[in-house]
């Protein structure tokens, strides 16, 4: 029942206009692929280590392959030809190649179809090889319990994955559902995935497959002995984004941050190259039942929130759009939001009541991630808690699904391991006290919190439109999103495209198109 | 590799294990200034922080200046020591209250209870004596070896003892919660010197028990224990009998 | 317009019942003063001082009239005989008293309606002394604006008055509208008020004439240069409310805490004694435009808010009688309600907005006294804020007349200096971002909240009607009101209580029963 | 009477002048425990603070402790001889800056600015270079005086260095606002190093910005200014014009 009195034409053409942009956009990153597209393939065929110099295994074979100007077939003809000809498995073929004793295209090249059948076999595998640990973990979670919505998502970014399993457990201890591994400052721009543990980063700890494993066993044994399940989620961003998609698969990440578009305006990723890892990267996640969250919140740390909110409401329509077609399901699509109001704005709490139901209105079977303020926060720690109480309310009372909670130091450090607990507390505090909240209050016909979303959806409605015209590429470029322009033709990891050519073959993609593993 | 805790050399932790960070908060009487602001980053300094940071300042009045800091400790603390010292005290439950004060001590104990002073703070005297007590825990009116007179609040330290020498206490216990300007000390030491000046203070038990009362201060006061917030009636009761039995044991 | 849906039958049988209540009430004490009544009569005719011990004057002269039996009387026939016997005023005749000069009942006592008319027109005199200042003050008001409601109430309680100033300018800084003087903790069972600026207090700072003119003082120079009037109150309790009414009168205090029954239930003051006490204090209070609060809020402390909830409305019929009688109007009258709910309750919120709302909507014409979480705080500092933060969200969102702000600090401290200014900061950021909250929404039909303020008001009526029985005496007595029991024939100020005789004469009562002076 | 602050001997100030209470907080590795509490509270004392109190503590995790002190400072601070060293800056308006390039200097100031290294962060240095600027003030690019290149976020010291050497650079202008573990003390220390290994330090002005950096801080790392939250374009301009004039007028 909707309380905002949305009008139903309104959302319907909303729904229209993002159908076609995502369509647009399906076409403009058509006929290419990207080397971390490609590396993600190995490593979905279970492909890992790294080389004497630190180079990963999938870079090596990657790169091994595009000097030599064979990757517009995909990598998986060459290791399905490998196969055939060596009946080495795919690591082997790697190691072999890394010690330069193997050159994939001076093999001789079986038939085509003989070829896919073989790669085609070993990624099936392999995907039952994951789903089967897929299984499994959601035996446990279902067993030990997850967490009721809205989940409460803390991020630890120590950059030791050790010190961030105390954190983590800090976490868990103080009622987290989701503690999210936040990355080292420095690896978006990365186009590779370190590889081993790793206990120095800035602002975050590498996104690793050996700190994602690190990171599991500790959540698992802490899930086992308190008797509640504990989600980890990280982030599929920067130039790596479908190959930590599928690393996370192999660990049994539950959940993922998962936005092209973050890197896009914020760390200046090409334009392309994001759209064409995040159509893989979100394909593997949806695959395998991962919550994905987009970066609609981080629009309103660049823009103004009242004035910026239609952007906001518009990214989501593309964003659920483009998850959908990569084939996540809703109740996998955590689309982004966040409580962002300049604190002197009047009947600021009114705003964000209206924004966040409004994105549950439209969205409704959405896990919708919402964020804290953290843009107007500053040092003084009581100033924030206050802030974050009230977003803790509305979080509840609009029944969001996933929430990252806010901490009092969120306008200066990354939180110190007790920052975490109270902004718990806080969260544990306000979800108990205002529990029903959400089903016992109506909003005023025509009062300023229903007016508020109905324009802010007209809003939205228009500039869907015209992004409909320009498409997408477009209207990043008109800086309709965080205020951040970004160019097609412009940006870090633009040499990472590959045209495709015409025998071009990804057997992932054909096996994980059918919806889910389940 | 999984790093390993130093308990004899502790300090604070909050990102990384050893970086001694705290937060401070405090105001100077100063005018807001940038001045004002070296002021604290020098106190902070002599405290004996490295790296202080002034993460928030803002003026409260005129000639008053807050600010929220933050600062490495450089200091540690040997924590092994502490645990050495068999610090933790393990609590009886009420069954084993009871048969520990049969055993040992074979008679009721009696004593005598108050919020003392000007302090019309009852509520944490009544959770230690009353039978209703505190968190499902019985007051110690509800134990069978027990005798007990809640006199309430604002009461006099000289009712609260001529009623202890009258009964026969074998522990007077005294609660404070108004402790502006350290009125709690005031009262508790004004207490323990009419005690004394009686002669009694051999005779009995003297506990003192409030939201800012601790063990250590209590001690410092010249009572035999003190109690903070959490106690519970048990944990008073325990220490009673537990202290009556060694001064059995002591004096034969 | 109602938003709990409440039985306006129900509400009325509550007023009937209140209105009996107080009639016994009235009926219980009448023929009776108290020394500490007849001493606000001397008060109010200027008399002040202390003689070489210390003893105030009007204890002096009290006293000196009551040793020698004339008490019954009252203090007006003497001091009115006596001032046409010596043509002295009351401050010369107290100081002639205190001399040892002069026995008030040695002399010729004069014709009966002489002595009357001569003490009544100085007492006219005085109170259009008083008047005249209030005047004054209420201009001044008006020229600096007062705060909006719910005006923001907070303490000063250093135990120096100097101290006081320097927190109650930062409290006028920070946002604050009225600025309490609390009392030293010794002060209540003085049954005199001591003399003088004082520097030494614990919990307070004495109420003392010369303390309440420096804090005046140096509000209204903040005031001035701030171009924002700061109201100041202090508290009618104790063995000697109605004196410090009297004080509160000269020295042009905008509120006063006044109820007899904290007194009564946890000072122990004596039953008779406080209400009759009352009675004075509310109508020198009521006659000069100043605003009283009740104490309701105090049962919450020491009986669970749950459960207790209906007492705390049934006493505010009671209360709200009681001042009416004493010729306060509504308009004066901020009954005392509270935000205690023990912090783990499910949807404590929702009860708590239904019990805030329920006092809204029974005394809609009342300034509303609305206390913050205490009795359930600790020494987490963030969590006390938390509480703060939603018990201002409930303030603004049902329109409370005044607001005591809640300091992290409450469950430990008498606020640090800094305190204040974070809870007052509290208070502004949640006013300003719900400011229309209450206007916005609606309560669901039937839901938790209606359904919670309906059951509180049927509790209440219940335990009206029950009182209406008993007597307020005898509910007292039977531990109605915040679990304690108090008999009356008992308590502390009983020896002060003084039945009077038939020519018994108070000119001040028959000056000020004609409603106020305005 | 009224009391007197001595602004000689300055202490925290929290109820009373003097009372010298600080409020702190911090994690201790340890068990949560009353030996934790014990280790807290001598902590504090050796910290310098006078009756430390506990008023809050809690397990975060296995090992790991909370706590919520508050102790009396006994240090003072000499806030006179803070304010002697003429501490407090005045800043000129935008008019006031170029009137007094135009006089002192004459000539265009050249600036180049960005967030470096990984940190992704540019609303501080767009704060102070675009146009648009900052709570109602023009940015550098706005006044006529000024050219300014801004290369945005995300830049590596070396390319900003290059770019300074490149367009004569009167002033590099960093901004960093990821400070983990330290990382701006690392990304501006390489800097400056970059620059004197380059032989340039006495070329160009050097300041840095963010909300982590103080001037104090700054000037330790080699920097001549560092400007933290709060600062407005017209702060730094101020800065530039008068620290260019005084170079201008030592050298003649
Ligand atoms: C209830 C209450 C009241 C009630 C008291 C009713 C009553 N009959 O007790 C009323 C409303 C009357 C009241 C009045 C005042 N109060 Co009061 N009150 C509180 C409140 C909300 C709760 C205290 C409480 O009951 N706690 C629950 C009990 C169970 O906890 P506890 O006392 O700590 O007891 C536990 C332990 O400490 C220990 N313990 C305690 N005593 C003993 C004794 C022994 C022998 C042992 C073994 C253990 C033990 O065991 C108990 C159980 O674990 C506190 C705020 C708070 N959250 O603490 C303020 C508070 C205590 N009050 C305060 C003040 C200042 C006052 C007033 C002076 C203020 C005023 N506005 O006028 C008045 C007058 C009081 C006076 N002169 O004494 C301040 C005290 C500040 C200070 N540190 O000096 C507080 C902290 C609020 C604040 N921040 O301003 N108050
Ligand atoms: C906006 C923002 C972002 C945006 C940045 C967009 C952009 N293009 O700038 C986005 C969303 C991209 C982002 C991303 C991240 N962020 Co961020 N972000 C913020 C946020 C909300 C506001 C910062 C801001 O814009 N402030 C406004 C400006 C005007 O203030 P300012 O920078 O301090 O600048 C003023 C002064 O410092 C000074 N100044 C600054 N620079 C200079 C330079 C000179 C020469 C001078 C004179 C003056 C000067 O003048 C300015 C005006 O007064 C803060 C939280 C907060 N409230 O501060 C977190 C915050 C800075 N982010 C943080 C983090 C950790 C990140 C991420 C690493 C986390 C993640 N979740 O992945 C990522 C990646 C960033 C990276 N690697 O650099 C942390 C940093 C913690 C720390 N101390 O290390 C913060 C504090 C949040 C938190 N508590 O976790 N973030
Ligand atoms: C959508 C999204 N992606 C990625 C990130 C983190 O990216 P990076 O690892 O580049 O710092 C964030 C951080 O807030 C984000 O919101
Ligand atoms: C109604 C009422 N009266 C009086 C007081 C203070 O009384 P005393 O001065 O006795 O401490 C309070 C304190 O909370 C109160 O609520």
């Amino acid at each position: 029942m909707s309380k905002l009195d949305l009008d139903p034409g309104v959302v319907a053409a909303c729904r229209q206009a993002a159908t076609r942009i995502a369509e647009q956009v399906a076409e403009q990153i058509a006929g290419r692929t990207t080397l971390s597209v490609e590396r993600s393939v190995t490593r979905l065929l279970g492909v890992d280590g790294a080389n004497a110099l630190e180079v990963p295994l999938p870079n090596v074979l990657v790169d091994h392959v595009h000097e030599r100007g064979g990757l517009g077939r995909g990598i998986a003809y060459w290791l399905g030809n490998a196969m055939i000809q060596t009946t080495s498995s795919p690591q082997q073929l790697a190691e072999a190649v890394s010690a330069g004793e193997l050159d994939l295209l001076a093999l001789q090249e079986a038939e085509e179809p003989a070829i896919h059948e073989r790669v085609t076999s070993e990624c099936a595998a392999r995907l039952r090889e994951i789903a089967q640990r897929f299984d499994e973990r959601r035996a446990m979670r279902e067993r030990l319990g997850d967490g009721a919505a809205p989940l409460r998502y803390v991020l630890t970014a120590t950059g030791d994955v050790y010190e961030d399993v105390v954190h983590a457990r800090a976490v868990a201890e103080g009622g987290g559902d989701i503690v999210a591994v936040i990355r080292s400052t420095a690896q978006s721009l990365l186009d590779y995935v370190p590889y081993g543990p790793t206990t120095e980063g800035y602002g975050g700890t590498f996104a690793t497959q050996a700190n994602f494993r690190i990171m599991r066993e500790a959540m698992d044994e802490w899930s086992e002995q308190h008797g509640r399940y504990v989600r980890l989620s990280s982030f599929c961003s920067g130039l790596c984004m479908s190959e930590i998609a599928a690393m996370g698969a192999w660990e049994g990440f539950d959940n993922m941050v998962n936005d092209a578009l973050y890197g896009i305006l914020y760390r200046d990723i090409n334009i392309v190259r994001g759209l064409i890892d995040q159509r893989i990267s979100r394909m593997i996640n949806g695959y395998f039942g991962v919550v994905i969250n987009t970066g609609e919140d981080n629009y309103l740390r660049t823009a103004d929130a009242i004035e910026a909110a239609p952007s906001v409401t518009a990214s989501q329509f593309i964003n659920h759009q483009l998850a959908l077609d990569s084939g996540v399901p809703d109740s996998q699509i955590g689309l982004g939001d966040a409580f962002e109001i300049d604190v002197p704005v009047k009947n600021g709490l009114l705003y964000e009541w209206a924004q966040a139901q409004l994105t549950r209105e439209l969205f409704p079977d959405c896990p919708v991630k919402y964020m804290p303020p953290t843009r107007h926060m500053d040092g003084n720690l009581f100033r924030t808690h206050a802030a974050d109480t009230l977003f803790n309310l509305v979080t509840i009372a609009t029944g969001q699904g996933i929430q990252t909670i806010g901490v009092p130091t969120e306008g200066i450090f990354t939180p110190h391991i007790h920052d975490r607990v109270l902004g718990l507390q806080n969260v544990g505090y306000v979800f108990n006290a205002a529990h029903d909240l959400g089903e016992e209050i109506e909003f005023k016909r025509g009062g300023i919190i229903q007016t508020r979303a109905q324009q802010v959806l007209a809003g939205a409605h228009e500039l869907l439109e015209r992004i409909a015209q320009t498409g997408l590429f477009g209207a990043i470029e008109d800086a309709t999103f965080g205020d951040v322009s970004r160019k097609q033709d412009e940006g870090r990891g633009i040499e990472g495209i590959v045209s495709t050519e015409p025998g071009y073959f990804n057997p992932f993609v054909e096996l994980m198109r059918e919806a889910s593993y389940a | 590799m999984p790093r390993e805790v130093d308990h004899r050399a502790v300090r604070p932790y909050a990102d990384h294990l050893g970086d001694g960070l705290v937060q401070m908060s405090f105001t100077l009487p100063v005018p807001y200034s940038l001045a004002a602001r070296k002021a604290a980053l020098e106190l902070a300094a002599k405290m004996g922080f490295q790296e202080p940071e002034v993460i928030h300042y803002e003026q409260l009045t005129e000639g008053y200046t807050y600010f929220v800091m933050y600062g490495r400790c450089v200091q540690s603390v040997d924590f092994d020591a502490l645990q050495g010292e068999g610090f933790d005290i393990e609590y009886m439950t009420e069954d084993e209250i009871e048969r520990f004060a049969e055993e040992h001590l074979g008679r009721n104990v009696v004593v005598v209870g108050a919020s003392t002073g000007s302090d019309t703070h009852s509520v944490g005297i009544d959770a230690m004596l009353n039978l209703k007590g505190y968190h499902g825990h019985h007051g110690l009116e509800g134990y069978r070896f027990f005798k007990t007179y809640n006199l309430g609040s604002q009461v006099p330290n000289s009712v609260l003892l001529a009623k202890a020498i009258e009964v026969g206490a074998d522990a007077i216990l005294v609660s404070q919660t108004v402790t502006q300007q350290n009125l709690h000390v005031q009262n508790l030491t004004e207490l323990v010197e009419m005690v004394e000046a009686e002669g009694r203070r051999g005779d009995m038990i003297l506990a003192c028990g409030g939201p800012r009362v601790s063990n250590e201060l209590a001690k410092e006061l010249g009572y035999d224990a003190g109690f903070s917030k959490g106690t519970e009636p048990h944990h008073l009761a325990t220490f009673i009998v537990r202290e009556l039995a060694a001064r059995v044991a002591a004096t034969g």
